[in-house]
């Protein structure tokens, strides 16, 4: 990828992700992890966009900040205010020099690979979202149906575990 | 100034670490999610990365890929945020280290 | 068009590439750019923005409601008060923005900014005119969703930040409320682009002007439930659950004063009016009228019809009551979403039957007969299977026990 | 309608009536499931119009085909694809399927209208309505089904509606159970479908029935030809209730009577018939297996018939004489006739139909089903009498009436092929007469014996009139008698020309020209046969010439065996169930999990103490310490693979 915009463009953009990703690891308040944590999402839509995945970057947005990061929101608030602080354990130091490591690795692995990539841009239509569409319900068409199966249980699933004990009696009852 | 592959999967192993840190250093539950999220975000760039650029026949495979990681990734964050106020119903508390019932 | 001169005002584009011309000239390559933006945002706000925003959306929303409701409206400041906004806006940007003691500081003053940005970007995919949108992208359809769930973490920033208890009220329920109308709204667009086969918003056009018709004639009910959805999600007053006055003040902007108030309050008209050309461009044919945009500007009729569906937004504002939280989520649940999966399932198979027998155009009439009759009898069924029965709505005032409502476990007997 | 015997052609039926055929009743289905099931009589007005619109279009169908000459029509719309697995949704029309499409929605509407009397009063008239109208969809969709998976489903939606009509009053235990017997006993059957099924997938990759007709066609006696027809034989042995799987039909005259006549006339008992004829070519490419097939019906044929000669009950003689007849039926198959089993089928279904809707008319009057409670009941109920004397006889197969007809070409086949089948058939031909008549004399002539009183205590009781004195149905009943006793007088008649050999053969793909359908011979012994039966039977039960008693004691042995069913239902219920599988297999995986799998859990669980002990500092009960743990061993994997080879 050449160029001024993309360059610049993702510059930017791994700027802005990586420093609110290090946001959402520091600050102390659970909710401007949050925050944080939704800007790190649209970032990597962004990234999506630079990578010529439109779809996938606009579900990113619908699906982490319209739907996930509402719901951690949602959590954070039922959970009363004494569970809102975001300190750290006492792993957190080992955590961190393991993440450290690992990161040396994953670095040491991509600078070392011969990646055999494609020069410039990928094949036109092949990535669209009728490209997707059509490989979501021809080759894919079993684990797509697996997935919905797997959604309509999580919802069942979230429901009764959410239910209060009153709730519980007053579906016994009636 | 031309940026590749390389870049691409740099960023995604620098969030992959990150997440992994958080994950593995918060004390309340919401947020080890979080972390968990940053993991998976980090994943699927890295899958949609090598989708554009390696060659393949098949760029698709990894964007079906990532729709489905999108998928249960929505499924495991209702879930999990269904468990965490579910705990604190119960417990008073959110904080994994005092989720420890299983100790011997 | 056939025509490109730049004084050719049924396409402005022609005026944008020539000025862009004229102005690479004379200028260096990035200033080209910046000046162009300048211009384009000088020129859609004296063309758009100020007279929508300010006077249909503000002096015309008041004047309007008034009407309705008997009285006059604004007419004091100037000739029948059409400086009203103007006096408005000079007044909130010199009062106070304060800000409680208790407040979370950094996410109070953020909030308004993350709010009015979305509310930008919005325009970026709507097409005005044949030549004339931002990006034409092929998922624009999608691009408008995903930006358009962004404000409500505003909302939640704002009702958060104040630490004041009316105000989380009303940011629970703006968040609770914005999950659940979501859903149908985007089954309910769903069903329009199987219709239509495109995602991309000029190509809705495009396949209005093709075949004829309104897509909102095709399927009614999509129409209807995404006015309903998005009526809810930008807190429109029927449905302004998150700031009920009578109930929890005013919500997630109890503690807002000043400009910080203003920017949510103008960006609340800025969304309606987006709502609204979204709406204009997927279910009525956007900027084309059945030919006649070759005498008429197309971006005029764009216009027209986006304060045609923004007047509905005024209309009911101003003659339906406020409904209650648990009415507004059962409505989402009960009614909305099964009907917008119907609808679905509906319009769906008449594409496929479409594709598979290969029918000539002049079928989409039928189906838009057949789907207006559809929609009608499946309102009546679903309003019947859920037990409204027009003759049990009673005449005369009832407790609130009687109508099922909350009655605090105290008093209940 | 002048029928000319020439080449088949490709019917010019249009596609969207066959599946109106099939959206019909679904329809009525969904309206009463849906909105009707509580609001009284438009339950049984949908669900006839749903049907009545059926039938009209079925025999629009049927003269279509006609004018084809009985060739095949297939309209096949992909339904999904999943890898290699492709499965269609079809629907195919022949000369076979027109005959079904006739007799199934023929059957049903008369039973529709008549369960209008029968039912009324009932609280479940809604459900009842429903049921019925799924039950003949599913038959439906069997029937005009173009592919193998397509029939399994509808298949198994039969044996589900047969289940919910059976135990339609489920409230009583022994419906209850009947239903539960019905539903597992066919079940085993449908393993063998299943098989089938996943086996011509493995092997074909199609489930298309042109195309399974046409692989068996040319692979003639391969041991996987073999073994799919003996899947599909299962499959149709446990729907048309073939030794040994019999079991259930008796039982499932716990139904509602209308339901008995539906079940056992039309729908169920000949889905197995249909599903055996559909894939003919297969048993014709495997000798073996049709060999089964033919020895199976025969000995079901023959166990069913000598069962039937001495039960009481009323309803219980007309299900042991439908047993015996799908015995027939398949012995027909397995011999190779197949335009005999179709014409039987077509033909039984209309007289069997017209006994049990009989059986049901009696039972109106008396309340009870038990020969010995009635008696005398011609003259309380002629039209009832003469209608059943019609079935009766045809049944009996006594020229002219339609039983006649078909029951020769079956016992002509036989004889063509293995004359002990033929010796089997005939005396089942004499036993049929014989029990049938017996009925009759000991039903209608004779004295009456006043019937069940009536419980006016038993809450699940309906019944409204007065046993004492028995009265004629109203005619909401009677018309289905009256209707169904002229196909089961002239049904017979197409036999004329080979009209109706012609037109089903056409739903194979080649046509075998088998001679003669009818030899005089064959006609004359039979035909003496069954007079003979006939005569037993008056000379027994009407002049009481030889007292019954006195025969029982001579052959007291066979009397009790077929008394008790040959033992068969205890046979399953105390050595399957109880002594094999209760005791035996239960005890040896009592003795194993005492011994083996508790010796190994309690070995596990001390080794596994032993071992805790030591480990569980480990356990620290905390998520990131595990969390650390896995990506402490993803980085010593990763160094490990550098050393072990550099990049």
């Amino acid at each position: 990828m050449d160029g001024f915009g993309p360059v610049a463009a993702f510059w930017v953009l791994s700027g802005l992700t990586l420093v609110s990703a290090g946001g959402v690891m520091m600050s102390r308040n659970l909710l401007h992890a949050v925050l944080f944590l939704i800007v790190t999402f649209i970032g990597v839509a962004g990234f999506f966009v630079l990578l010529s995945a439109d779809f996938i970057a606009m579900a990113q947005v619908i699906i982490y900040v319209g739907a996930i990061a509402v719901l951690v929101l949602f959590a954070v608030l039922l959970t009363p205010r004494a569970g809102r602080d975001n300190a750290e354990t006492k792993w957190a130091l080992p955590g961190m020099l393991l993440a450290v490591c690992l990161a040396a690795v994953f670095l040491f692995v991509i600078h070392d690979t011969s990646w055999n990539t494609i020069d410039g841009d990928p094949a036109e239509g092949s990535l669209t979202a009728a490209a997707l569409g059509n490989a979501l319900l021809d080759t894919w068409v079993l684990p797509f149906e697996i997935a919905s199966v797997l959604l309509t249980a999580a919802l069942v699933g979230a429901i009764m575990l959410t239910r209060t004990p009153e709730e519980e009696a007053e579906d016994a009852l009636s | 100034m031309s940026i590749g592959i390389e870049h691409f999967l740099t960023v995604g192993a620098l969030l992959f670490c990150l997440g992994l840190a958080i994950a593995l250093s918060k004390r309340n539950a919401i947020g080890v999610l979080m972390g968990v999220e940053l993991m998976l975000n980090a994943v699927n760039l890295t899958l949609i990365t090598f989708s554009r650029f390696s060659v393949s026949d098949t760029p698709i495979a990894g964007h079906t890929f990532v729709v489905f990681v999108l998928t249960v990734a929505a499924a495991e964050a209702a879930v999990a945020l269904a468990l965490a106020v579910s705990v604190y119903r119960n417990r008073e508390t959110v904080d994994v280290d005092q989720l420890n019932l299983l100790r011997s | 068009m056939d025509s490109s001169k730049w004084y050719d005002i049924r396409d402005l584009s022609n005026l944008s590439s020539w000025i862009l011309e004229n102005l690479d000239k004379v200028l260096p390559f990035e200033l080209v750019y910046v000046v162009a933006a300048l211009i384009g945002f000088v020129a859609s706000f004296l063309l758009f923005v100020l007279p929508s925003q300010l006077y249909l959306g503000v002096y015309g929303e008041r004047k309007i409601i008034g009407r309705m409701q008997s009285r006059y409206g604004p007419n004091r400041v100037g000739p029948l008060g059409l400086f009203q906004p103007i006096a408005d806006a000079i007044k909130l940007i010199q009062k106070e923005a304060l800000t409680p003691t208790s407040a979370d500081r950094v996410v109070m003053y953020i909030a308004p900014i993350v709010f009015v940005a979305p509310a930008v970007l919005l325009w970026a995919v709507i097409p005005f005119g044949e030549n004339m949108v931002f990006a034409n992208i092929e998922v624009g359809l999608l691009y408008f969703l995903a930006i358009s769930s962004l404000p409500v973490i505003a909302n939640f920033m704002a009702g958060w930040s104040g630490n004041n208890k009316y105000s989380l009220f009303g940011a629970m329920r703006i968040v609770a409320m914005t999950i659940s109308y979501e859903s149908p709204l985007v089954l309910s667009l769903l069903g329009v682009v199987a219709i239509t086969g495109t995602m991309s918003l000029a190509g809705m056009v495009l396949w209005a002007d093709e075949f004829k018709i309104w897509a909102g004639l095709v399927s009614p009910l999509a129409l209807v439930i995404y006015f309903i959805c998005v009526s809810a999600e930008l807190n429109r007053t029927p449905t302004d659950i998150a700031e009920a006055e009578s109930e929890i003040v005013a919500g997630y902007l109890t503690e807002y004063s000043g400009m910080k108030w203003g920017l949510f309050y103008g960006m609340d008209i800025g969304y309606a009016l987006a709502a609204s050309a979204f709406a204009a461009t997927v279910f009525l044919g956007g900027y084309t009228l059945f030919g006649l945009e070759q005498w008429i500007p197309g971006w005029m009729i764009f216009i027209g019809k986006t304060h045609l569906f923004y007047f509905i937004f005024i209309w009911t504002r101003g003659t339906l009551p406020r409904l209650r939280s648990d009415q507004l989520m059962e409505f989402a649940w009960k009614f909305m979403l099964p009907l917008a999966l119907l609808n679905l399932f509906l319009l769906i198979t008449e594409r496929m039957i479409w594709a598979e027998q290969d029918y000539e155009k002049g079928f989409i009439y039928l189906f838009a007969v057949v789907n207006i009759a559809l929609s009608v009898l499946l309102v009546w069924l679903w309003a019947r299977f859920n037990g409204y029965k027009p003759e049990a709505v009673p005449m005369r005032p009832r407790l609130v026990k009687e109508a099922r409502g909350y009655v605090p476990t105290g008093e209940a007997n | 309608m002048l029928f000319l015997a020439s080449e088949p052609t490709t019917p010019t039926i249009a596609q969207e009536i066959l599946w109106a055929i099939l959206i019909c009743p679904l329809v009525a289905w969904g309206l009463i499931a849906v909105y009707f099931r509580k609001i009284g009589p438009v339950a049984g007005y949908l669900a006839i119009a749903g049907i009545g619109a059926a039938c009209v279009l079925s025999y629009v169908t049927l003269f279509n085909v006609m004018d084809a000459n009985g060739g095949v029509a297939q309209f096949t719309h992909e339904w999904f694809t999943a890898g290699s697995l492709e499965v269609n949704l079809g629907v195919r029309v022949d000369g076979l399927t027109a005959v079904m499409l006739v007799v199934v929605t023929t059957v049903a509407l008369l039973v529709q209208i008549y369960s209008q009397g029968y039912m009324s009063g009932d609280p479940g008239y809604g459900r009842y309505f429903a049921h019925m109208c799924l039950f003949t969809t599913s038959m439906l969709g069997l029937v005009l089904a173009d592919n193998l998976f397509q029939m399994f489903i509808f298949w198994e939606l039969v044996g589900l509606c047969s289940y919910l009509l059976i135990g339609f009053w489920f409230h009583k235990p022994s419906a209850a159970a009947a239903a539960k017997k019905a539903f597992i006993v066919t079940r085993i059957g449908d393993l063998g479908l299943l098989a089938a099924v996943l086996l011509i997938w493995n092997e074909l990759g199609s489930f298309d029935v042109a195309a399974i007709q046409e692989w068996a066609h040319d692979e003639p006696d391969g041991a996987i030809v073999t073994l799919f027809a003996l899947g599909i034989f299962a499959g149709a042995a446990g729907k048309s209730a073939q030794f040994p799987l019999h079991v259930w039909l008796p039982d499932a005259m716990e139904g509602p009577t209308p339901v008995s006549a539906l079940i056992h006339a039309a729908t169920m008992v000949a889905a197995g018939v249909y599903l055996v004829a559909r894939f003919f070519p297969v048993f014709e490419s495997s000798h073996d297996a049709a060999q089964v097939v033919a020895w199976i019906g025969a000995i079901t044929a023959l166990i069913a018939a000598t069962i039937a000669l001495v039960q009481t009950d009323f309803k219980r003689v007309l299900a042991y004489s439908t047993v015996s007849q799908l015995g027939y039926m398949m012995l027909a198959l397995g011999t190779f006739g197949y335009v005999a089993a179709i014409f039987h089928l077509f033909t039984h279904a209309f007289f069997k139909a017209l006994l049990f809707l009989g059986s049901g008319s009696v039972n109106h009057a008396t309340n009870t089903f038990d020969m010995r409670q009635m008696g005398g009941l011609k003259k309380h109920m002629p039209w009832t009498y003469w209608t059943f004397l019609i079935g009766s006889l045809s049944l009996a197969g006594i020229f002219p009436l339609a039983g006649f007809w078909s029951k020769d070409e079956i016992l002509l086949d036989a004889w063509r092929h293995d004359k002990a089948l033929w010796v089997i058939g005939l005396s089942v031909a004499f036993m049929t007469a014989f029990y049938m008549f017996r009925a009759i004399f000991l039903t209608f002539h004779g004295e009456y014996k006043g019937g069940q009183p009536v419980d006016h205590h038993d809450e699940d009781s309906h019944f409204h009139g007065d046993p004492a004195h028995p009265h004629e149905s109203p005619w909401v009943m009677r018309g289905p008698l009256v209707v169904l006793s002229l196909p089961a007088i002239a049904a017979g008649w197409l036999a004329y020309d080979h009209i109706f050999k012609d037109f089903v053969n056409g739903a194979l793909p080649e046509v075998h020209a088998h001679g003669s359908s009818f030899e005089i011979g064959i006609a004359i012994s039979s035909s003496i046969v069954a007079v003979a039966g006939i005569g037993a039977a008056y000379a027994i039960y009407m002049k009481k010439w030889v007292s019954s008693e006195s025969i029982r004691a001579t052959f007291a042995p066979l009397a009790i065996t077929f008394e008790n069913k040959y033992f068969l239902d205890r046979l399953y219920e105390d050595v399957f169930v109880v002594r094999i599988l209760q005791r035996g297999w239960n005890r040896l995986l009592e003795l194993n999990d005492k011994y083996i799998v508790d010796g190994v859990v309690n070995g596990t669980g001390r080794v596994a103490r032993e071992a805790s002990t030591r480990l569980k500092v480990v356990q620290t009960g905390q998520l990131q310490s595990y969390g650390l743990g896995v990506a402490a061993g993803v980085i010593i994997l990763a160094l490990a693979v550098f050393t072990a080879n550099p990049l």
